[in-house]
């Protein structure tokens, strides 16, 4: 079994795995949060918010890495400052792969919530609010749990799309193997040489059967979840 | 105490109610379009008035500082689609809002064979019942019913209005009820207000209302009739007969309609009230009163509405003119009502 | 019909220098192994500029070039954010230089500047010392980028790159013989007589943009 | 002609109706929940059975070995919930299905002025007349209305009754009737089903289900009442009296009921009907029958249910049983049914 | 104005924004049918087919580029009959670039179609299939009306996505000027050459107001074929 992948390749699927499920854990309650405010809000400087999260689908990935690396960096304007705050460190480590995932991924999430979040019947709200309930409660009680079909899939795409993420991940974080060489930068780099191919293939089938494997479970999760 | 003035307009509909309520229950009458539903709205603070005011027992709902957010209106709201949270069981539709009275609205609304179930799987009666079971446990301190029983049949209503008679003199929670049903109005109703276009176009105590010869074409002539306040007298248990008492005499009415003393409501349609020149022998009907006639109106129709004086009560009945010709009537005769005792069945009785 | 070139992206500012002067050239630029699959499935070049003798090779043991040459070679060196001293090439004074910061490289099995650099540090010497510190980026460019940001302390690049990028100071020059010959080959596609395409091969190996931007000749 | 019969489980409810009802309008009554939606859907081709057969008019519209999609049913649904469609303006949705009689149905409905409208901007009795105009419009050869006038106030429902029976009767569109108020059911229903529970407790023509004294606990004991055919004789236009005869008599009631010749149907509610030993003078009821008591019925409570034959008709009455005591009732007594012209008002007179 | 970019510069811009609306315009409808199958068909193999469809986010877009170069290159499987049957040569055309484009940015399409088809009230189907409509009239007049807002999202995150797809392209169609150098390709080769950043900043600017005014007038859409 170890020999499938070698222990590189090891390596590079469980840390792919634990930057995805990272970048999604972090990126589904923000781009709830996102996805009301821009569903919901009304405020100068919607539209631009709204633009800024869809940025880093219309970016090539190069771009938005480099924007990061500008951004996050150690010397750059918020990585400097969130390093001597509060001693995060995003270059060069996993968190900043999940970051750079999370980020590529955030248009996705809040797309797909915020599709769910139009759907939701305002008269239900009404009831609630009827019912006495704030609109906190209002919103755990009856907003999330008739958009969870909508997060669910926010959260499937989120996580694929980390999955898949190369382009910003490496210029950001660069390739560090065990710490930043997710599954895309090591096919990556065995692409670059001549009859690499079968650890490629076995590579781009982990990948697969993972990201398809959290795909099946999130329709099963839908399936199970969807309002009756 | 309900007082509302206020002025919205919705596209081209211009809502600019206005009227007074005392504390019970307040019903909005009126045609399809009129507006009740969205002056109810407004009172639950769903649909914000341009301006005006809205008042619910001394409270300032909606003002010209003041706009209470609708959760902190205290209204439990009926609406006229059920709007129940469809990914809750039944049990958890009902206790969103508070517990209430739980296993008596239950009990009430029919409700047990139902609480596991979602509401995907009601007919359209038993989302109703939960939606109303819902509104009654919230606990609220004021009730809007907007059609609650609409579709329910009618020994279902038969058991809910009695709760909805004890909150209204019991809990005293102040009600906005609004129906088509001028039987459920007539039961329930300390005050109405007839709607038309937006507009109040007659408001007050429900007995005037309806007692009221000129406002027969506004409640529909089938509908009109009158109120009476009657004391029990006694209740026989052999034949299951109350006897009551109203200001011009005895009544005998069918079913036990409280105890010795209670004040019991009656309605009596305008269409059951028979006149006969002298005091009928060998009827069926049990009820003999003798009236004066107040007033007589001749509408488009073959009827004729005659109103009656019997003591200090007023009565509506409602005749053709052939009869009225033939009789002679002309205000201020003497004559006798014959009310027949099942035509106002417990049903139309309130306490 | 302009004439179309595939050449690997390292060679892009002194190309451009080169197509410019002509007005019927179209560069396509991409990696060395992206270029060598894309003519493997019949990409439409005239002409092909590598910076990896190893997919020129597979390119020609499967007849889809012709006349492979040699047309430059090129220099690794180590560069540090723009103003810093030189650097020692020992173990310690690799390890002062990094700090606790890594050295950018291109990826060190696959990108051409990368395995270059690995093989001059294995041949220096320091390999051991710096393996497990290394930012290993997606091109040359991309390492260069994080030295002239200041993010990598060190960064082992082309000398072509390294004179181009004012961020960036030389710190540290590689001998010649630390690691293999880092060459750039050109060939013309085979069985594309495409008028013109010898001639531009032809130019580019004598065009003074090349030397001037750094470029070596390479040794016979 | 429709044929039901099948079984279908939905959850722990079983619905299994079996009834044949012949053309004309079919009643569906009873409780909520008893399944009549249900039944309504399988016909339609919503639900589909899991076994069983329907048939319609002689066209096989669920067996064995069909099952046709609802598209081909042709089958006019209004629905419990309006269902308009929220993107299409009010005409837009009026005419998906066709455009059938297109201004008469938006003439009766009184929908001229919302045509430009959006669903959402309807109020509650709005969105049903919508509803009920699509279903009209779309030409289909069945009609099934689920509660569509339950939301209507009774002006409204007053025009709009009188439309359905010229659907009934002159267009002979056969109609599946689903409604908790036993008026309409009266005025329309050919054929009336009880049912409880999903089955069908009882089935047959409305003049018998309504005036069987058995039927009044399963109808609910306000609303039973006899049906009579009555043939219109002479229409008086001073005074606005119908004259009619019935096979025991004349009856004279208010409107213009048809033209001389026509036979039309009377609701004679059973708590409308007084009963007299001696035929009475000088009362306002213009209308006494000389009667017979076939069957007397004394159900939980006070009243007594009291078949009588007039003539060859059946009627209905409900007493007290002091009454039907004091007046020492018993089977084939012959005494007179005293019937109040206004009970027996426009709004229970079918043609 | 013209110098802005120059040519090279103006040349992509116009083959991206040409690419990426072939892209959605294609894409759109297949992305409509592909997920009225996955929302309502009921088949064996749809679990698979989902997956496939959701492989081009999961997978490094390098690798989709190769797939796609062994398939549809000219001396790919179905490449040369495409090109024998049809002549449709898509290797190395802007066909080909929007070929990747629409590929990489269909799972985002049809998730957000997907999302809007889950919402649809069946009950207004049923209505309009008693009152004699079609399937496909039912669809076009009651199913495609409703889900018009997540047919925008979808078409919008698909052009967004293929104005910024790169690696899938380059790897399948390569960069060639005025045929297949789309603005993310550009902009990659002016990285490669030292002092362009200026160009490319330029470009970046240009490809996100593209893209973010596309969203505005999706949203503009949207608001306007609300539902009501
Ligand atoms: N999936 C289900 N699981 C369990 N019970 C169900 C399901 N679907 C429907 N029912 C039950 O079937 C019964 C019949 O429902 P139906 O809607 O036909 O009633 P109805 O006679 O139309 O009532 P109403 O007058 O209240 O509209 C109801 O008791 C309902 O709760
Ligand atoms: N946005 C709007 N634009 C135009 N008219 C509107 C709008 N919203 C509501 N209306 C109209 O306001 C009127 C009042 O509606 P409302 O729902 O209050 O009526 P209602 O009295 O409750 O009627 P029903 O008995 O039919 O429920 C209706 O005629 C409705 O068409
Ligand atoms: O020619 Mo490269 O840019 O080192 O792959
Ligand atoms: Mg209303
Ligand atoms: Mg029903």
């Amino acid at each position: 079994m170890s020999e499938l992948f070698g222990p590189e390749g090891w390596s590079a699927i469980f840390l792919s795995l634990k930057v995805s499920l990272w970048a999604t854990v972090v990126s589904v309650p923000l781009g709830i949060a996102m996805a009301l405010l821009l569903a919901r809000g009304r405020f100068p400087g919607r539209g631009l918010l709204n633009g800024l999260v869809h940025l880093p689908l219309v970016l090539p990935p190069v771009v938005t890495g480099y924007l990061l690396l500008v951004l996050f960096g150690r010397r750059g304007a918020l990585g400097g400052w969130l390093e001597e705050t509060f001693g995060i460190v995003l270059a060069f480590r996993w968190t900043g792969a999940a970051l750079a995932a999370g980020i590529m991924g955030f248009p996705l999430v809040v797309r797909a919530i915020r599709l769910a979040i139009d759907a939701v019947d305002p008269g239900l709200e009404e009831a609630a609010a009827t019912l006495g309930a704030s609109r906190i409660r209002i919103f755990f009680t009856v907003t999330l749990p008739l958009i969870l079909p909508g997060v669910l899939a926010g959260a499937v795409l989120g996580f694929a799309k980390a999955m898949g993420e190369f382009g910003a991940t490496i210029t950001f974080v660069s390739s560090i193997p065990g710490e930043t060489r997710t599954i895309p930068s090591a096919i990556y780099g065995l692409l670059q040489v001549p009859g690499r191919e079968p650890e490629v293939v076995r590579l781009v089938i982990a990948s697969a059967v993972l990201a398809l494997g959290a795909l099946g479970l999130s329709e099963w999760l839908a399936r199970r979840v969807r309002v009756r | 105490m309900i007082e509302i003035d206020f002025t919205r307009t919705l596209g081209d509909f211009t809502l600019s109610p206005t009227f007074t309520a005392p504390a019970g229950v307040t019903a909005l009458f009126g045609p399809s379009g009129a507006g009740k539903t969205s002056v109810a709205r407004a009172v639950a603070g769903l649909l914000k008035p341009d301006t005006g005011r809205i008042t619910v027992g001394g409270r300032e709902l909606f003002g010209p500082s003041i706009n209470l957010p609708a959760r902190k209106r205290r209204v439990g709201y009926v609406f006229q689609d059920a709007r129940l949270f469809p990914h809750m069981a039944v049990l958890a539709n009902l206790r969103y809002g508070g517990t209430r009275d739980e296993a008596d609205v239950i009990e009430m609304l029919g409700l047990r064979p139902l609480l596991d179930r979602y509401p995907a799987d009601l007919s359209g009666g038993e989302r109703q019942r939960v939606a109303l079971g819902r509104a009654l446990m919230s606990g609220a301190e004021l009730l809007i019913l907007d059609e609650p029983l609409s579709a329910l049949d009618a020994p279902r209503k038969a058991e809910i209005l009695p709760w909805l008679e004890r909150l209204r003199d019991v809990a005293r929670v102040p009600i906005l009820y609004i129906s088509h049903d001028v039987s459920e109005v007539a039961r329930l109703a300390t005050t109405m207000v007839l709607m038309e276009n937006g507009r109040v176009t007659r408001a007050g105590p429900t007995m005037e209302v309806l007692g009221d010869p000129d406002a027969v074409p506004l409640v529909g002539v089938r509908d009109a009739g009158a109120l009476l306040f009657a004391t029990v007298l006694a209740y026989d248990e052999a034949d299951g007969l109350t006897t009551l008492t109203i200001d011009a005499g005895q009544l005998i009415l069918p079913g036990r309609l409280g105890a010795p003393g209670d004040r019991v409501r009656l309605r009596v349609p305008a269409q059951d009230v028979i006149l006969a020149l002298e005091r009928p022998q060998g009827l069926s009907a049990l009820n003999i009163l003798p009236v004066t006639i107040t007033a007589l109106t001749t509408g488009r129709g073959p009827g004729v509405a005659v109103g009656l004086a019997a003591g200090r009560d007023r009565l509506l009945a409602r005749v053709t003119r052939r009869s009225a010709d033939a009789m002679k009537l002309t205000q201020g005769q003497e004559l006798f009502a014959v009310l027949k005792a099942t035509a106002i069945a417990t049903y139309d009785i309130g306490t | 019909e302009p004439l179309t070139i595939f050449a690997a992206a390292s060679l892009a500012g002194p190309l451009d220098e080169v197509a410019a002067e002509r007005d019927d050239v179209a560069i396509a630029y991409a990696g060395s192994g992206a270029i060598a699959r894309q003519i493997d499935q019949g990409a439409p070049a005239d002409v092909v500029l590598l910076a990896n003798t190893d997919w020129m090779d597979w390119l020609d043991g499967r007849g889809l070039v012709t006349e492979p040459r040699l047309l430059f070679s090129n220099r690794i060196v180590l560069v540090a954010p723009a103003g810093a001293g030189t650097v020692e090439l020992t173990d310690e004074g690799l390890d002062v230089a990094l700090g606790d910061g890594r050295l950018a490289i291109g990826l060190v099995e696959s990108v051409p500047a990368g395995i270059y650099g690995k093989a001059a540090l294995e041949g220096l010497g320091l390999w051991d010392e710096v393996s497990t510190r290394l930012a290993e980026a997606e091109n040359v460019r991309a390492a260069l980028a994080l030295v002239a940001r200041g993010e990598a302390p060190l960064g082992l690049v082309y000398a072509t790159d390294a004179a181009a990028e004012p961020g960036v100071s030389v710190v540290a020059d590689l001998p010649e013989d630390s690691h293999p010959q880092i060459l750039y080959v050109g060939a013309l596609i085979a069985g594309n007589d495409a008028p013109g395409a010898a001639e531009f091969l032809d130019a580019v190996a004598s065009h003074p943009a090349f030397p001037d931007a750094g470029f070596l000749p390479v040794d016979e």
